[in-house]
């Protein structure tokens, strides 16, 4: 289809154009505004011309507020580079705000002298009073620190559509990618994959399309037009492995990762789940692929949500639960029974802030002693977490490669930040997957018997599964016999029983990898240890404080309990250990109680992430104080 | 249900574990485990394509002296976990053994959605009206002043009725019997084992340490054929020693009367356990002792497609429409680009 | 109910607490709000004895919006914190606010042994047939079929019926109305107002943003009056835009008939919401769209002691046998001996 | 009424007395066999007559196991002393056993040489393969470790009783009270507390009273008559602070504690609680007070069970909910509505053996992470442990004082040894135990507002109930602003709230009794540390170490969470620490990531309390070691 707006007026010389290693875009408005969609656009543009990126999306906690409150806030930030991006960006270099409250609501995280383009239509006495605005902000100086740029854009995007034949309202639902049109003009994107997109979804509804068409473009214009910006900016392509990429959010890679298990096992995926955010859309996306056999069932409620899954795993699926902390506490006591049962399964966990309700739209990572400890009885299982949102590709395999290996339940931890943000993934080739295995016993493994809790030299016992003749037997949460599996209540059987069971946990890390030191390998003074969705800030904050010069280096534990075989002997190391984290210092517990280590807390628990400039300056004063004593 | 004839006939004692039984002697529970096992040889169950499942209590024992695959899982949950067991092989055969605390106190939840999403399972609830294994506290099925260890001034809480209950849930096969009367509860069974959907089953249960003689108006010789009735598809409803009572309907209220005189068999209500509507079936389930009797039998039992056969044919639909999946594809979706 | 005039009659704005109300605009929840809000001025409740439990979804919100004293609990146990409540102070009017599926999915097992216990709450189940504050995934009330953000290919689970599984724990009061019709909704939760014993009242909500015109059959001028009926105890079941058409039983089953010609008034069904079986209820329950006009107002309205009434009961006896408990005789309970 | 029974012969000389300073007594049977009741009523007999008692009843898992086997096997081990007693005895110096199941599962604990009294009319050929005895072990030499007695209790029973007009049945049933009256003669026990007793209880039924009363005696005239033992056995009145005493179990005194609590408060008590061996017995307990305002609701479910207790609390009752480790599976996500909602209340836990199921009837304290770790986010709430069956009662009154002082959830942790077992408790007079003063605000704290979350110094709110007019408000578990408690998602507001809570609960410490050392309170070599029921065998071994002159101490953990103020300063005090615990080793990983101390683990996960003796025993080589290694 043919969209056709005026040519740019030529400016008088153009735009100088300045290159940066790195840039952050927030774009921010009400939730009807369209903000999530624009900024998975400029997303998808700038990775595809050569950018690494990395995204973090802030959704109110609200469906739907009321429009122009506090409340109703949506806001999208990418961070786009020359170079590996671990974050979305610590401080914002440009902010689009589509109204008062958008305004309010995160012009703090600007940088000092940052951009910050105003939707100046939305500005009126309405909305600033919704927004709680006295005084209209643009005009009584106190976005002074900004570079401050007013544009009338309902008024421009009506200006530019009005011969779509759409309706006023409807126009100005467009208004969305005339923000963007300008901002791909100030960092020279490309308009042509958002084109590319706006025909695909609206091809045929051509009067949206045009409109939508118009509006950016004449966004984009307006940027060549105007003498407004002083400067544009040009990030270059980034060094990047080759490869064909997509972006991932977690929870799609978690997904993708528990589904190529399965395909890989030869086996039907069952995921037994009640919805909870930010672990819902786990469900939605394995939901959309039942041609892989996948089996999705929508339980009552986090009970029958696991134990459903506890059964499928009796009958030999592979099964997996996902779950935020609130339902986790529910599913305590049956994953308790599938310890004693000895039955592989996965349960995700995509921490939200807690505790109780919490803040359950942000970010936290306060369920780790909950996983490791939060059970009645000696109940241990192995315990993993994601680091980056691509990762959860990956830790999704090694979790059901685990349960299935030792016959226990894997706990894999994610959370919010690394749930709904985004990265690049290097598309993996299938047929080079390693090959995952799952095998059934379909013989007696005792001279005519089947004994269910004979073990393997890992203390293993058999995955035998119902429609097999001959390994009929029964399972359940008494005390069992070893090797018989018979209900037993002797003494002593019991304390070995309760011994096998975390000896069989701890065998897990003869197959971990060890852990790995960033940086200095032989030790230090200082090492930043972290687990989880801190590696982003932390690497990247190491990375930094070392090209400048500083003693310190990183290690990231994937997997918490058990820990790598060498995770002692590497704390042991260095001086220091500081372990950053979004909570009161659960890691720390854990690393101090098993090491006997004095770590170092350092712990936000804001419902975001760190940012790197935190854990920056964090290492910086603990090696300023400990060069100051020791001189 | 995988009855395929195999080669060797299985009889009632081929399904026995050889576990020890554990239950008080003289409980009730002993006739359920015998006519079960004796229903399984009848329709002919593998004992490797049959399961058992229960939660905790007294009767959720019941696993352990099958000879068949068997899950005692926690307090509440058999049908959640038979679901899963179901749902991830649906060529097996699950049955859930459960009691009235098992069933409807913690595990209420779980009871009323198998039941309305109509997983092929087979739901026998062992009804003591008391909590056997926790020695003796009243259940959810106990009647309105029992008194209890945990009520000793009586209970305050009215029953429920577990029959009511899944009804209200829209239960394609509801049934009730009791653990004495053999003959009558091995054909309920088996009726429930041919049912296809989720057949509950409610078992009247003496528990003969902490409740005995609960149901003994239904069972002992005097009484028994005047509070009970028995329900037959397409029959008047008669009992009494003579079978000279029926009920009869008076509006939507259910009579009794004696037959004779102006009163004929067919004024009576006659059963119907395959009406669409579960109407009848939930006013049957209404009938207590002592001001009615107790209808004993199948009170419904209809088809429709369930829960797992839905569920894979959504995912044969999926297959057939797009494949199997291939991983390629799965990791394809969306856009893609390439870095040289 | 404390209703004892208080020296200011409060209007419905009263009740209003300072709070902005976060629901999407559009949402029917607004309307049931201001309806509750009117019916707390019209029976005279003070503030102060007045308590909103509820769990968790938007409907949940409910009490934040409330000048009275109000709870936000978790998921689906909104009934259970109300019980504590109840039963610590019989005193307090409490009500309790929840979704189709805080009230339903996981809150299912409270939601029935509330009922069944009759403990004196009102219960409002806001049905608007999905998960509205996790975005969009199906309820148990939401239709076999139903595509959303969980089943992309329509859901295989058969919905729930509130008011069956309500009657099927045998409530005493059960009713229903919808988030537009506001007379008839303030007149229907006046009678759960003013009702002794757990009230429960479905009301049919809009999502207007995961579920839009879910209801809408039974909302639009130009069906609604086919597709509902209005029950008035003692009435006849007539509907239909010009009152022509009428609700008659066939043995247990409702039909729809023309009236005029041979059909009469008289041969309809009449309303009973005061029978003391529930059998007419549960079977009005099962009318539903498209098949049937779906009845609204009150299903049941029976009066049985409340189980705080009897719990109190007890403890008051207590008291008046045994006198208030001194110390002094707890611990010499049993046998005791002097070492001097 | 009048029982008449042949005078006993007189023997050639009487038997002569040996004096002890304790016994340890088990009456082995059938459940069947009434041996908890002659248990009980020895316990009893012993007390009144001045003995200190500790004792210990084992039940079957099974409800009836058929009569006769191994699983029906029920038995009561008394422990009775000149001395204080802390254990129910480590190894038995008399076994009483009724049938060869009974032998078989108690033998074992039988102290080389010591007294075993058989019925023998019970070793026939079927009861011999009920328990599994291939032949019979009277006759086959296998005992000969201990002096066997074999009586025909049944025939003897029989026969004493033939006039009473019983049936043989009813009359073979009088056994147990023919054993009783057997081991009365042996310790020198007066007849008559029993008697009285017997009198009481069936008075009304003349055959059954007389049946009874004349199997006692007969029993008692066997020793008179027979020659078979060569020796009595004499304790004599333990030194006990005078007072009006009774013996109470650890359930018993702890629904004592409540109603205390409650009383003192003038205030209802709730108790929702759904039945759980072995927590069943408060919820029995407590609803046979409903004179003293306690309302016990027996919930659907745990979950119902804490929800209800939640309402209460915010209704304005003393509020608290009782269970075992799979029941706080359940509460958990409940307890973190209570942590947010600030809300009073106690959750009971008596642990028994885990993990799932377990071993439901065996004791275990294996659920302490579970209390202080097991919740998802930052959800810190107060625990403390019972240490004895009386402590009971005063604990359960510290609960209470906690929960209501700091508006917290109190943990209480007892367990099934404490649950079950008895010993004696000085009757307190209710007149002097402290005040327990619960305030309501009535009034704004605010002008013209009432401000839920404004806080006193010690960082806790006001506890305001409905009913009370002008301070209406809400409460949640969404994030709370501080101060007004609306539900607020800011960043620095969920990080201060946060650290907040968990400076509330440390606040608790101020107002919680040091630690104090048994033995050196200048330290010294080792510190035995320990939490719940252990103190009883922790304390008699290190009594007995040091009266052998080893350089031991011990301390014992009442509150766990926060941990008295001086802990860490005490534990410092000590070369080493040793931590005997009925778990892996949960205090252990508490304390070292507290104190960073390297407390050594002794555990014992059998169902079953540690002995004095392995205690002792550890105590000796661990001091053994260190000399060894000093020289
Ligand atoms: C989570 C949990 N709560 C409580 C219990 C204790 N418990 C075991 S069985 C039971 C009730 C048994 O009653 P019912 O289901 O009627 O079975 P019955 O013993 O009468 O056959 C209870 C309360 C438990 N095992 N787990
Ligand atoms: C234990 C737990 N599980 C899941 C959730 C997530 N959750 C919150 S509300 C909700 C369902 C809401 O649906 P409904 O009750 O119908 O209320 P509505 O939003 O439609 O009014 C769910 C699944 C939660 N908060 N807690
Ligand atoms: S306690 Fe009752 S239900 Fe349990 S085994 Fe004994 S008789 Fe049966
Ligand atoms: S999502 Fe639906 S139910 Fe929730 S507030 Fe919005 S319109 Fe109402
Ligand atoms: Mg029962
Ligand atoms: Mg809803």
């Amino acid at each position: 289809m043919v969209v056709s707006i005026e040519p740019p007026v030529t400016k008088t010389k153009p735009t100088p154009v300045v290159e940066r290693e790195e840039i952050t875009v927030r774009f921010a408005g009400d939730s009807g505004d369209g903000m999530q969609l624009v900024g998975t656009q400029m997303t998808n543009t700038s990775a595809m011309f050569g950018n690494d990126v990395s995204t973090f999306p802030d959704f109110p906690a609200e469906i739907r507020a009321p429009a122009g409150t506090l409340a109703g806030v949506s806001g999208y930030q990418l961070n786009f580079g020359a170079r590996k991006l671990r974050t979305a960006g610590d401080t914002v270099n440009a902010l689009i705000a589509m109204n008062p409250a958008a305004l309010k609501t995160n012009v703090e995280d600007l940088e000092q002298g940052g951009i910050l383009v105003i939707n100046d239509d939305a500005f009126n006495p309405t909305n600033l009073q919704k927004a709680g605005y006295k005084e209209n902000p643009l005009e009584n100086g106190s976005l002074e620190r900004y570079q401050l740029f007013r544009i009338p854009m309902e008024k421009l995007t009506a200006e530019a559509c009005k011969d779509t034949g759409l309706t006023a309202r409807n126009i100005a639902r467009c208004k969305n990618f005339y923000s963007l049109g300008l901002v791909y003009w100030l960092y020279g994107k490309s308009l042509e994959p958002t084109e590319r997109w706006l025909q695909d979804k609206f091809g045929k509804k051509a009067d949206v399309l045009s409109a939508n068409l118009k509006a950016l473009r004449a966004g984009y214009y307006f940027g060549e037009t105007t003498d407004m910006f002083s400067v544009r900016y040009l990030v270059p392509a980034a060094k990047i492995a080759p490869g064909r990429y997509r972006k991932v959010t977690g929870n799609e890679a978690l997904a993708m990762g528990l589904i190529t298990a399965a395909r890989l096992a030869n086996k039907p995926l069952f995921y037994g789940s009640y919805p909870i955010t930010p672990a819902s859309d786990i469900l939605h996306e394995l939901s959309r692929h039942k041609n892989f056999d996948v089996r999705t069932f929508q339980a009552e409620d986090e009970i029958a949500a696991i134990t459903s899954v506890i059964g499928a795993s009796f009958a030999g699926a592979l099964a997996v639960t996902g779950t935020s902390g609130p339902g986790v506490a529910l599913k305590q006591e049956a994953i308790a029974l599938a310890i004693m049962t000895e039955l592989p399964l996965v349960i995700v966990n995509v921490q939200r802030g807690g505790p109780s309700t919490g803040l359950p739209t942000k970010t936290e990572q306060a369920d780790l002693h909950q996983a490791i400890w939060g059970r009645n009885g000696e109940a241990p299982c192995c315990v993993l977490a994601a680091s980056t949102p691509a990762d959860c590709f990956h830790m999704a395999m090694e979790a059901f490669r685990i349960a299935v290996q030792y016959m226990t339940p894997v706990f894999l931890l994610s959370d919010g930040y690394l749930a709904n943000g985004a990265e690049p993934w290097l598309i993996p080739d299938p047929s080079k997957l390693d090959k995952f295995v799952v095998k059934h016993p379909t013989t007696h493994n005792d001279t005519d018997h089947f004994l269910p809790y004979k073990r393997n030299p890992d203390l293993v016992r058999e995955w035998a599964i119902p429609g097999t003749p001959g390994l009929e037997h029964r399972v359940g949460g008494l005390e069992k016999r070893d090797i018989t599996g018979d209900v037993c209540y002797e003494p002593d059987n019991h304390d070995h029983m309760i011994r096998l069971r975390r000896q069989k946990i701890d065998n897990i890390a003869k197959t971990v990898p060890p852990l790995e030191i960033y940086g200095n390998t032989n030790g230090g003074e200082l090492l930043v240890l972290g687990w989880g969705s801190t590696y982003g800030p932390i690497t990247s904050a190491v990375e930094r404080c070392r090209s400048k010069g500083l003693d310190v280096s990183s290690a990231h534990l994937r997997y918490l309990d058990p820990m790598p075989q060498n995770s002692g002997e590497i704390l042991k190391k260095f001086r220091r250990v500081l372990i950053p984290e979004m909570n009161l210092g659960q890691l720390r517990a854990h690393i101090r109680a098993t090491f006997l280590i004095d770590a170092i807390g350092m712990n936000k628990v804001q419902g975001k992430p760190f940012t790197i400039n935190e854990i920056e300056t964090q290492i910086g004063s603990l090696l300023h104080q400990q060069n100051g004593r020791k001189s | 249900m995988s009855t395929e004839s195999s080669v060797i006939q299985l009889t009632a004692k081929d399904y026995a574990s050889d576990q020890d039984i554990r239950w008080c002697p003289g409980c009730g529970d002993y006739s359920i485990l015998q006519q079960v096992k004796k229903v399984l040889a009848t329709v002919g169950a593998k004992r490797e394509n049959t399961v058992f499942v229960s939660g905790i209590g007294c009767s959720s024992r019941f696993p352990y002296y099958m000879s068949t695959y068997g899950f005692h899982s926690i307090h509440g949950r058999a049908p959640a976990v038979a679901t899963g067991v179901k749902v991830a092989n649906p060529a097996l055969d699950v049955w859930v053994a459960t009691g009235d605390g098992d069933g409807l106190s913690i595990g209420g939840n779980h009871f009323l959605h198998t039941i309305r999403r109509n997983v092929n399972l087979k739901i026998l609830l062992f009804n003591n009206r008391i909590y056997g294994l926790t020695k003796g506290q009243y259940s959810p099925t106990s009647p309105l002043g029992k008194k209890t260890k945990s009520t000793p001034d009586g209970s305050v809480d009215y029953p429920l009725h577990p029959i009511s209950v899944a009804i209200g849930a829209e239960a394609t096969f509801v049934a009730r019997s009791i653990d004495v009367n053999v003959k009558h509860l091995e054909h309920v069974l088996e009726r429930a084992a041919k049912h296809k959907g989720t057949a509950f089953v409610e078992i009247y249960q003496n528990c003969n340490i902490f409740n005995d003689m609960a149901f003994e108006y239904a069972t002992s010789k005097e009484t028994k054929d005047d509070t009970t009735v028995f329900l037959e598809h397409g029959k008047p409803l008669i009992f009494g020693k003579d079978k000279k009572k029926g009920i009869r309907l008076h509006g939507m209220n259910p009579e009794i009367v004696e037959l004779g005189g102006d009163i004929k068999e067919d004024d009576l209500l006659f059963h119907d356990e395959k009406q669409v509507e579960p109407s009848l079936a939930y006013l049957l389930s209404r009938m207590h002792f002592p001001e009615f009797p107790e209808p004993m039998g199948v009170f419904r039992a209809v088809e429709r497609p369930t829960y797992e056969d839905m569920l894979m044919g959504q995912v044969d639909a999926a297959v057939r429409a797009k494949g199997p999946g291939k991983l390629e594809d799965l990791y394809d979706d969306g856009e893609t680009w390439v870095v040289n």
